[in-house]
């Protein structure tokens, strides 16, 4: 019902790892994202289910320019921070220009959907203008996401330090929850705003929240965490692993498992290495992996076989199954024509180099050294030998940025835009393919960087799908990607969890929620 | 103890930590990956080499290792022990939350492993029944080959998903801490047994254990009153080496239960290359380490009036007190 | 981890003989059957696995026979793994790896804990202080840090994993070592030693060396099943064995997160690992008491 | 306490023994106060106990039988192994776990509860018939009492174990106990610990302990054996009165057939498990049945002359032991100098010591454990140094052999000084002296097969080549009286005195010539003990080896040595030529050493027959 609240007890929430930062731009860390979505507002709303913006702080969708550099919003009145001050205009722009251009010397860094940011202006009291240097038509889908909640201007003002753990109730946003108190690395603990009531106006229910709260709780073993919700002490947990999910088939059991809308969980080949150079070889490893059976042994119905760089339900997404056939024998047959010859250990080798590759281990993926281990026995069949590169997460993550340790590069982007692609693959942004080689700065394929380009600089949603149709029929052709499936955030939780939502790419939202029982 | 001997074993102590310091730093070092890495290198953030290099220099990660770990001691001797290079946190916000958690976890748990380690020790020595004697004589090497991560989420299916006895989530103070320190008692309670068992088996082979037999003595009269505390020295030694087991087992611990604590902190800090917090967790660990030691040795001459006066032990004492040398020289 | 255990051990000093109490183990000699027998066929089992995979299973180790996580069955003694292998075979082809990882990691443990407390024990005075020092300074670090530390610096697969683990446990080693060592260089033959002309080196080889070695080989004994379990924990955090080789504590600690679903999956293996510590513990015990009786 | 009344009793009970006792009339009859006569105290009738063994079945007691009176002794003396402490334990029910009583009966008599058959009691009646109505005194004062208990509570200890007495009733106890053990302050020694007290104080804390709740039976197994002869007999005297007084039975277990004689109405000879004589023991030592204790007898050094050895002879003044001059200025009345001048002027001597000053500890802990000793031993003659336990015989022997480097003073050693060698020097002095060490168990490495060991000198100092080292070992073993194939045994397998022997001959082996022989002796069997000494007499005889042989054993000492120091807390009190001093002595302590010794009354013809 409208406006009432409370009284609907507090819920429990697992998540496998704990938040490091609240500031919004590092909300890509899940654990991060899922409490800055409790928090904070944003000017827009993507509706989950459409991905259609609409409006939120903003009272109307922005007006922008042909060329999308410049973009007004008219806000919202009578919305306030947490802590009595108000989101206005002023506040906006500071919340923009912080996000847009970051601040090194805060250790902030800057937005990751924000592009080519160059300045807002306050129009009016409630209106704003932000301007950019070039085109930037994601900038609208870029203030809906967590990576844009808007805060407070004290807030605004601390340092990366005053963003991380200890100082978590001093972070104020003007969201439905409030952090009410913290135990650093464990536990968190968030209270209803009662006197919240500017939801978007699409969802069913409006005004404060209508449980009194929820706990995060971190626990980071999937088995305690699956246990925790089946005998029913929490009420919600994420990251099911897949083979724990038929024990929520139990009555008074379910699971959400929510699409991220981006990039699939694919398999990003560096064509910059020699090795992987020839595009028979990048074909002959596509063909000789087979994805079904990868997702059949490992994965459940919640983790769709990918038919396309993107997820169906991402924005641009264009079919490209056909690229993605298993097939042994071409496999081989493209090898062999190729110039690799089966060695004596069974590995292909030309000029006395073994056809060798190493691969890195998503650990934030689902099972991704399982992923990997099962393509590797797989590409042993056509004679390709596979590595995995170990280490932790930071090695993984410096590792992943150079040619020579990581060809064949394990991941994953989830983000409701035409954005998205250009993100993962263009040499500027996450540059997944190395399509820039760090090292020396060369750029091996200028084409895809050209086309990637274009998605983020041509202003209207036709020219944009368009363009990104264009850069994965590019990318299909050269066998650059193999998409594996379509990665979901799949929570558990207990029937009594009534009105369990996801925003865009999977981050839990607990303001429609409502506990029986 | 003189006051000579306090200030030698004050300045071992500071030595000792120094070097555990400067090593857990270079150690750390080797790690590939730093901490800007480790914060903002994560493919989520999508940042570019560019914005990597600018934060970089902000945190001053660009300049020389030994400069900054000069900058760190200079830092710590003032007192302040900076912040977490992966959250921002206070270092000393972080500490005072694990600290106490863990300090609570590790006692509960050293006292019970003590408990079990006794038990064991006296039924695998006295109790009724070869055939029970020798399965708890088994216990010690059995518990040393349980994953801890095992016995923890065993106890947990057990206890609170099947029993429902203790809530994981949500419980209170008192009843979060009985499974962690549980699971935490296998691997610490196994070396006490073996140790125990051990010396038990030297002591009860003493004549004045028959003497004390000949006396009347009941069997729980000798082993309380006479073989126990004879027993208890190479224990006592035992519990002084036992510290670094208590930190990596708890690491495992609180992962599984999901308990902040200096095991938790030591892995993050690890795993994030975060220096300043694993440099306080050393400092803290050494400190603790040395203090343990120290206790030891100055409980040794309660338990046994033989090390009252000597300070070195003479060729003589050797035979008349075999279990005291070995004591003596392993907490040296 | 683990097991300073022994510290005081298994080679019980020497003692006249007063009043003459046999050793209760003297007499379980006569059960000398099934208390050695049992050992020793586990340990021979372990062995032949180790070295002739295929004698003992028909199934790959490395590659999918069906669905993954499937029960222990006929077909598939410990069921399948989470990729669909046979467990059983993964475990007899992991025997190989595994045991000659643990005995590396006990081995440099051994080696060098015993090169350190040896030397401090022997020369005592400051090089005694200096090495003990160094050996706190090894307690006081954490192990997961030293241990990631050297596996970083060696490079990375089983066998600097097992050398990582194996550095965490020279400090242990290197206590118990110079503790025997103290006391048997105080003891009167040693000193009968030096008296029948004996020098420095020759002393310590013929005299201090053997005397000390017993509770030392115990620890060692013991050493092993926790070696394969921290092995384990660096394979788990990615510096193990790369797969997809089978390692025993990979297997056991890769089963974790279905303990609930699958519980065979660390069990099995762990089991396998218990029944080896258990019986090398055993044989180590043995031998100890037969050392300490004379080894008639 | 009944004290009074039991010793009024014992009066005209006790028969005479030992004439420095009292002089009770010989063969009185046997009444007692508390039990008929026709009831022994206890009884044993063919025991049978065997020993489980990895070799099968040890028959270590074959059907023995003897009685215990109330307020007699009866002494169980035999050979080592011979089962004396298997019979105790029987009586004890304490037999080791592979121990079994395999036949026969023991029977205890006693006040309150009457006759009890002992084989096959339960568990809890055991518990409470030991240390309620049968006392123990422990063989080995040294490892009988628990190390970290205050000497008050062990001796409280069967007090509190049977009955529950009050904490001041079980103080004042206590203190009477030790009190009534002869030692003084009470109050303070009740709460000392153990280390801190003298073997002889420790046996005596054992003693009060047994005596705690006035058994009617004490077992007391070779309380005395590894004491020196003063604290020996205070030990002695004090069970005696205690039986006196109370009309305590005891059954007495030694090797020592003086100590039978003077102080037991029974003897019992065991060998090899059986009883071979048994009777009054005036009767069994004056007129032995069997050929066993006969051998005894002979063995014995208090009764026969073990050593077929000629004196020094004092027409020989380089054979004769001769007081040092310097010891004499230093000490004047202590020592008087039968022919200082003409020893002096003969020949160097081997050995010359002089003023040795041992001190151990720094600051405040220090203790002078030798201080200002001096004596010369002749080539080829024997040197004993003798004092009571912690007198300092040991560091004083360990300083000559080069094992410690004294803090003051000097050893010569042919001539030249030995203090400080170090390296390469030391070990040349090694190959002329050799020290056998007072414990012979801890002096060999017990992982090292006999003839491992006997190598290993061979070895170090390069003596002959290596095809003769076998040769050499078997020569040595021989010469010890040890058969050849024992080199591949390993010292636990072999019984005290055959390791005594193993350490004599790795000393001997490398032809040395001084040898330090501490306590070589003392912790051996009669038979074995003077076999060794008729060995190294022959040794000396033939190779003119030099001996300082440090002993507590003044009836050894007179018999094999030609000059002696005496030693009293570090102190040489008195030192010259043995018969001078054995007959003539001048210091009160040396006088009390001499006075001790027992069995005495046999050999100087008291006994009578
Ligand atoms: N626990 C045992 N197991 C096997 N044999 C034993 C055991 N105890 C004693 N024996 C053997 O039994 C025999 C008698 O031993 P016992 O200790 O009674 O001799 P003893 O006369 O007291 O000798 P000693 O004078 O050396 O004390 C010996 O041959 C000994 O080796
Ligand atoms: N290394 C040492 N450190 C300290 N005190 C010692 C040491 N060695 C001997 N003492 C002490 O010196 C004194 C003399 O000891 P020593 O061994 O020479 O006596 P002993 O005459 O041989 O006695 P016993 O007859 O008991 O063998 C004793 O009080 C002893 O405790
Ligand atoms: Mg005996
Ligand atoms: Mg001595």
């Amino acid at each position: 019902g409208e406006g009432e609240s409370s009284g609907g007890g507090t819920l429990t929430y697992l998540e496998p790892q704990t938040w490091i930062t609240l500031y919004p731009p590092q909300g890509g860390f899940y654990p991060n994202g899922g409490v800055i979505n409790q928090i904070t507002d944003r000017l827009l709303w993507q509706n989950p289910e459409t991905l259609e913006l609409e409006p939120w702080i903003a009272a109307e969708l922005p007006e922008v320019n042909a060329d999308a550099t410049e973009y007004v919003f008219k806000l919202r009145e009578g919305v306030t921070y947490s802590d009595g001050t108000p989101l206005d205009a002023e506040n906006v722009v500071k919340n923009i220009d912080l996000f847009g251009k970051g601040d090194p010397d805060r250790g902030l860094p800057v937005s990751e959907a924000i592009n080519n940011y160059d300045h807002g202006e306050v129009v009016d009291e409630h209106t704003v203008r932000f301007v950019f240097s070039a085109p930037s038509p994601g900038f609208a889908q870029a203030v809906s996401t967590i990576n844009s909640g808007l805060l407070s201007n004290a807030t605004l003002d601390r340092t990366s330090e005053e963003f991380g753990p200890g100082n978590a109730t001093e972070i104020i946003g003007s969201g439905p929850f409030v952090i009410e108190d913290e135990k650093i690395g464990s536990e968190l603990s968030l209270k209803t705003r009662e006197d919240y009531d500017w939801a978007p106006e699409s969802r069913e229910h409006q005004g404060a929240a209508r449980i009194d709260g929820v706990d995060f709780i971190v626990a980071s073993e999937a088995s305690v965490r699956v246990g925790t919700v089946v005998s029913g002490q929490a009420d919600v947990a994420r990251t099911i692993p897949a083979p724990d999910e038929k024990q929520f088939d139990a009555d008074g059991l379910g699971l959400v498992a929510a699409a991220t809308n981006g990039v699939d969980n694919s398999l990003n080949f560096r064509f910059g290495h020699p090795l992987l150079q020839d595009i028979r070889v990048r074909q002959a490893l596509i063909a000789g992996i087979d994805r079904e059976a990868i997702v059949d042994t490992l994965f459940t119905e919640n983790y769709p076989l990918a038919t396309g760089i993107l997820a169906k339900s991402a924005r641009g997404y264009t079919d490209t199954s056909s690229f993605y056939v298993y097939d042994q024998d071409r496999a081989k047959q493209l090898l062999d024509e190729a110039g690799w010859k089966p060695g004596a250990d069974g590995i292909r080798e030309k000029d006395g180099q073994k056809l060798e590759l190493t691969f890195n281990e998503a650990l934030p993926q689902p099972r991704s050294k399982e992923v990997v281990t099962l393509i590797q026995e797989q590409l042993a069949e056509i004679g390709v030998g596979v590595k995995i590169f170990p280490g932790d997460q930071v090695a993984q993550d410096e590792a992943q940025r150079s040619l020579d340790t990581i060809q064949v590069f394990h991941s994953m982007v989830g983000r409701a835009d035409f954005d998205v692609l250009k993100s993962q693959l263009y040499s500027g942004n996450r540059n997944a393919l190395v399509n820039k080689n760090p090292d020396t700065g060369q750029i091996s394929d200028p084409e895809l960087d050209r086309l990637l380009a274009a998605i983020a600089s041509v202003p209207t949603t036709e020219e944009r799908e368009a363009a990104s149709a264009a850069a994965q029929q590019y990318i299909a052709d050269q066998a650059y990607v193999l998409p594996l499936f379509e990665e979901p955030q799949v929570f558990g939780l207990r029937d009594a969890v009534q009105g369990f939502t996801t925003e865009s790419i999977g981050r839990p939202s607990f303001y429609d929620v409502t506990l029986e029982g | 103890m003189t006051p000579i001997a306090l200030l030698r074993r004050v300045g071992q102590a500071l030595l000792v930590l120094v070097l555990a310091y400067t090593g857990a730093y270079i150690l750390l070092a080797a790690l590939p990956g730093d901490a800007v890495m480790a914060r903002y290198g994560s493919p989520e953030l999508g940042l570019s080499e560019a914005q990597l290099a600018e934060i970089r220099a902000t945190y001053g990660a660009d300049r020389p290792p030994l400069v900054r770990y000069l900058e760190s001691i200079g830092a710590f001797l003032r007192g302040d022990l900076g912040y977490s290079a992966q959250s921002g946190a206070k270092v000393s916000d972080l500490l005072a939350e694990a600290l106490p958690s863990s300090l609570a976890l590790a006692s509960i748990a050293l006292v019970g492993a003590v408990f079990l380690a006794v038990v064991i020790a006296f039924t695998a020595s006295y109790g009724r029944g070869a055939w029970l004697r020798r399965v708890f004589r088994n216990l010690p090497p059995l518990f040393v080959s349980l994953p801890v991560f095992w016995v923890g989420i065993v106890l947990i299916q057990v206890f609170s998903f099947k029993l429902g006895l203790i809530p994981v989530i949500g419980a209170s103070e008192a009843q979060s801490l009985v499974l962690p320190a549980l699971t935490l008692m296998v691997p610490i309670a196994a070396p006490i047994a073996q140790v125990f068992l051990r010396s038990i088996d030297e002591v009860r082979e003493q004549p004045f254990v028959a003497v004390t037999q000949a006396r009347g003595a009941s069997t729980s009269w000798l082993l309380w009153r006479g073989v126990a505390p004879n027993a208890l020295l190479p224990v006592l030694t035992m519990a002084g080496l036992l510290f670094g087991e208590l930190v990596g087992g708890a690491i495992v611990t609180e992962s599984v239960f999901g308990r902040t604590g200096i095991g938790h902190l030591t892995a993050q800090a690890v795993a994030n290359r975060d220096t300043p917090v694993l440099l306080a967790v050393v400092v803290i660990a050494t400190v603790v380490f040395v203090t343990i030691n120290l206790v030891v040795d100055l409980l040794y001459p309660l338990l046994d009036p033989r090390l009252r006066q000597r300070t070195g032990g003479s060729r003589r004492d050797a035979s008349v007190a075999p279990t005291a040398p070995i004591s003596q020289e392993a907490a040296a | 981890m683990s097991a300073i255990e022994l510290a005081s051990g298994i080679g019980a000093s020497p003692r006249p003989s007063g009043v003459r109490r046999p050793r209760l183990r003297a007499l379980g000699s006569t059960a000398l059957g099934l208390g050695t027998i049992v050992p020793l066929a586990v340990l021979a089992i372990a062995l032949a696995w180790a070295v002739a995979p295929g004698l003992f299973t028909s199934a790959s180790p490395t590659e999918s026979v069906g669905a993954a996580l499937q029960a222990p069955s006929i077909e598939h003694w410990f069921g399948t793994d989470s990729t669909g292998r046979d467990l059983f075979a993964r475990v007899v082809y992991g025997a190989s790896q595994s045991i000659t990882a643990a005995l590396l990691a006990v081995g440099v443990g051994l080696v060098f804990g015993l090169l350190i407390g040896v030397v401090a024990g022997a020369v005592g005075g400051l090089v005694d202080e200096a090495l003990m020092r160094v050996v706190d300074v090894l307690l006081a670090i954490p192990t997961l840090l030293l241990s990631l530390s050297v596996v970083i610096l060696l490079g990375f697969g089983t066998a600097n994993a097992a050398i990582a683990v194996g550095v965490t446990s020279v400090a242990v080693f290197a206590r118990l070592s110079r503790s025997q060592v103290v006391g048997v260089r105080a003891s009167e033959y040693v000193e009968a030693a030096y008296g029948s002309g004996g020098t420095f080196f020759g002393v310590l080889r013929r005299h201090i060396l053997p005397n000390s070695l017993t509770p030392v080989i115990a620890l060692a004994a013991l050493q092993l099943g926790s070696a394969i379990l921290q092995i384990s924990t660096l394979g788990f955090l990615g510096y193990g064995a790369p797969p997809p080789t089978p390692e025993w504590g990979l297997l056991i600690a890769e089963g974790r997160n279905y303990v609930a679903t699958a519980w065979w999956i660390t069990t099995l293996p762990g089991l396998v690992v218990v029944a080896i510590v258990l019986a090398t513990n055993r044989l180590s015990r043995a031998i100890g008491a037969r050392s300490a009786t004379g080894g008639s | 306490m009944n004290a009074s009344i039991a010793n009024a009793a014992t009066a005209a009970v006790r028969p005479a023994t030992a004439p420095q006792a009292g002089a009770a009339p010989a063969g009185g009859a046997q009444v007692s106060g508390a039990s008929p006569a026709s009831a022994p105290l206890l009884s044993i009738r063919d025991l049978v106990v065997q020993y489980r063994t990895e070799r099968g079945t040890v028959d270590a007691v074959r059907g023995v039988g003897f009685d215990v009176e109330p307020g007699r002794v009866t002494a169980v003396v035999g050979e080592s192994g011979s089962g004396k402490t298997t019979v105790a334990q029987s009586v004890m029910g304490l037999l080791a776990s592979n121990g079994r009583i395999a036949g026969g009966s023991i029977v205890l008599s006693e006040r309150r509860l009457g006759t009890t058959e002992l084989v096959g009691l339960p568990e809890r009646r055991w518990q409470d018939l030991r240390g309620r109505c049968i006392g123990l005194i422990p063989q080995d004062p040294g490892n009988s009492l628990d190390p970290v208990k205050s000497v008050g509570r062990s001796i409280s200890e069967s007090l509190r174990i049977h009955g529950r007495p009050s904490r001041g009733e079980v103080r004042d106890r206590v203190h009477a106990l030790l009190e009534q053990v002869g030692i003084d302050d009470p109050i303070r020694r009740a709460r000392q610990y153990p280390h801190e007290f003298s073997g002889g104080m420790r046996q005596r804390v054992l003693i009060a302990a047994a005596i705690a709740n006035n058994p009617e039976l004490i077992i007391a197994d070779e309380p005395t054996s590894a004491l020196d002869v003063t604290v020996q007999r205070t030990v002695l005297d004090l069970i005696d009165r205690l039986r006196e007084e109370t009309g305590t039975g005891v059954l007495f277990i030694t090797h020592d057939l003086a100590v039978a004689a003077d102080r037991a109405d029974t003897v019992v000879v065991m060998r090899g498990g059986e009883v071979q004589e048994e009777g009054p023991s005036a009767r069994v030592l004056a007129h032995p049945a069997s050929d066993y204790t006969r051998q005894l007898m002979d063995d014995a050094p208090s009764f026969g002359h073990v050593l077929v050895r000629e004196r020094a002879r004092p027409s020989d003044p380089e054979r004769a032991g001769s007081a040092d001059a310097g010891g004499a200025t230093d000490k004047p009345d202590a020592t008087d100098e039968p022919d200082a001048a003409g020893a002096a002027g003969a020949s160097a001597p081997l050995l010359e010591v002089r003023g040795l000053r041992q001190r151990f500890g720094r600051g405040a802990d220090a203790f002078v454990a030798v201080d200002d000793v001096s004596f010369t031993v002749a080539r080829g003659t024997t040197h004993a140094i003798v004092g009571e336990s912690g007198s300092g015989k040991t560091t004083t022997g360990r300083a000559i052999a080069g094992f410690a480097k004294p803090s003051a003073g000097s050893i010569r050693v042919d001539g030249s000084e030995i203090t400080g060698l170090r390296g390469r020097a030391l070990r040349e002095f090694r190959r002329k002296t050799q020290l056998v060490y007072q414990n012979p168990y801890g002096s060999l490495d017990p992982r090292l097969s006999v003839g491992q060991t006997l190598l290993e000198p061979l070895r170090n100092f390069g003596i002959g080549a290596r095809s003769e080292h076998a040769d050499r070992v078997a020569r040595a073993l021989e010469l010890v009286a040890l058969p050849t194939d024992f080199a591949h045994r390993r010292p636990r397998e072999l019984s005290g005195g055959q390791r005594q022997r193993v350490a004599i001959a790795r000393a001997l082996i490398i032809d040395p010539e001084l040898v330090v022989l501490d306590e070589a002796v003392s912790a051996l069997d009669v038979t074995v003990q003077a076999q060794i000494l008729r060995l190294l007499a022959e040794l000396q005889d033939e190779l003119g080896l030099t001996y300082v042989f440090i002993s507590h054993d003044l009836a050894v000492v007179r018999q094999i040595s030609d000059t002696v120091s005496v030693l009293q807390r570090g102190r040489q009190v008195e030192h010259g030529e043995t018969e001078r001093v054995f007959a003539d002595a001048q210091h009160p302590y040396t006088r009390r050493l001499i006075d001790a010794i027992p069995g005495r009354s046999l050999a100087s013809g008291h006994w009578v027959i």
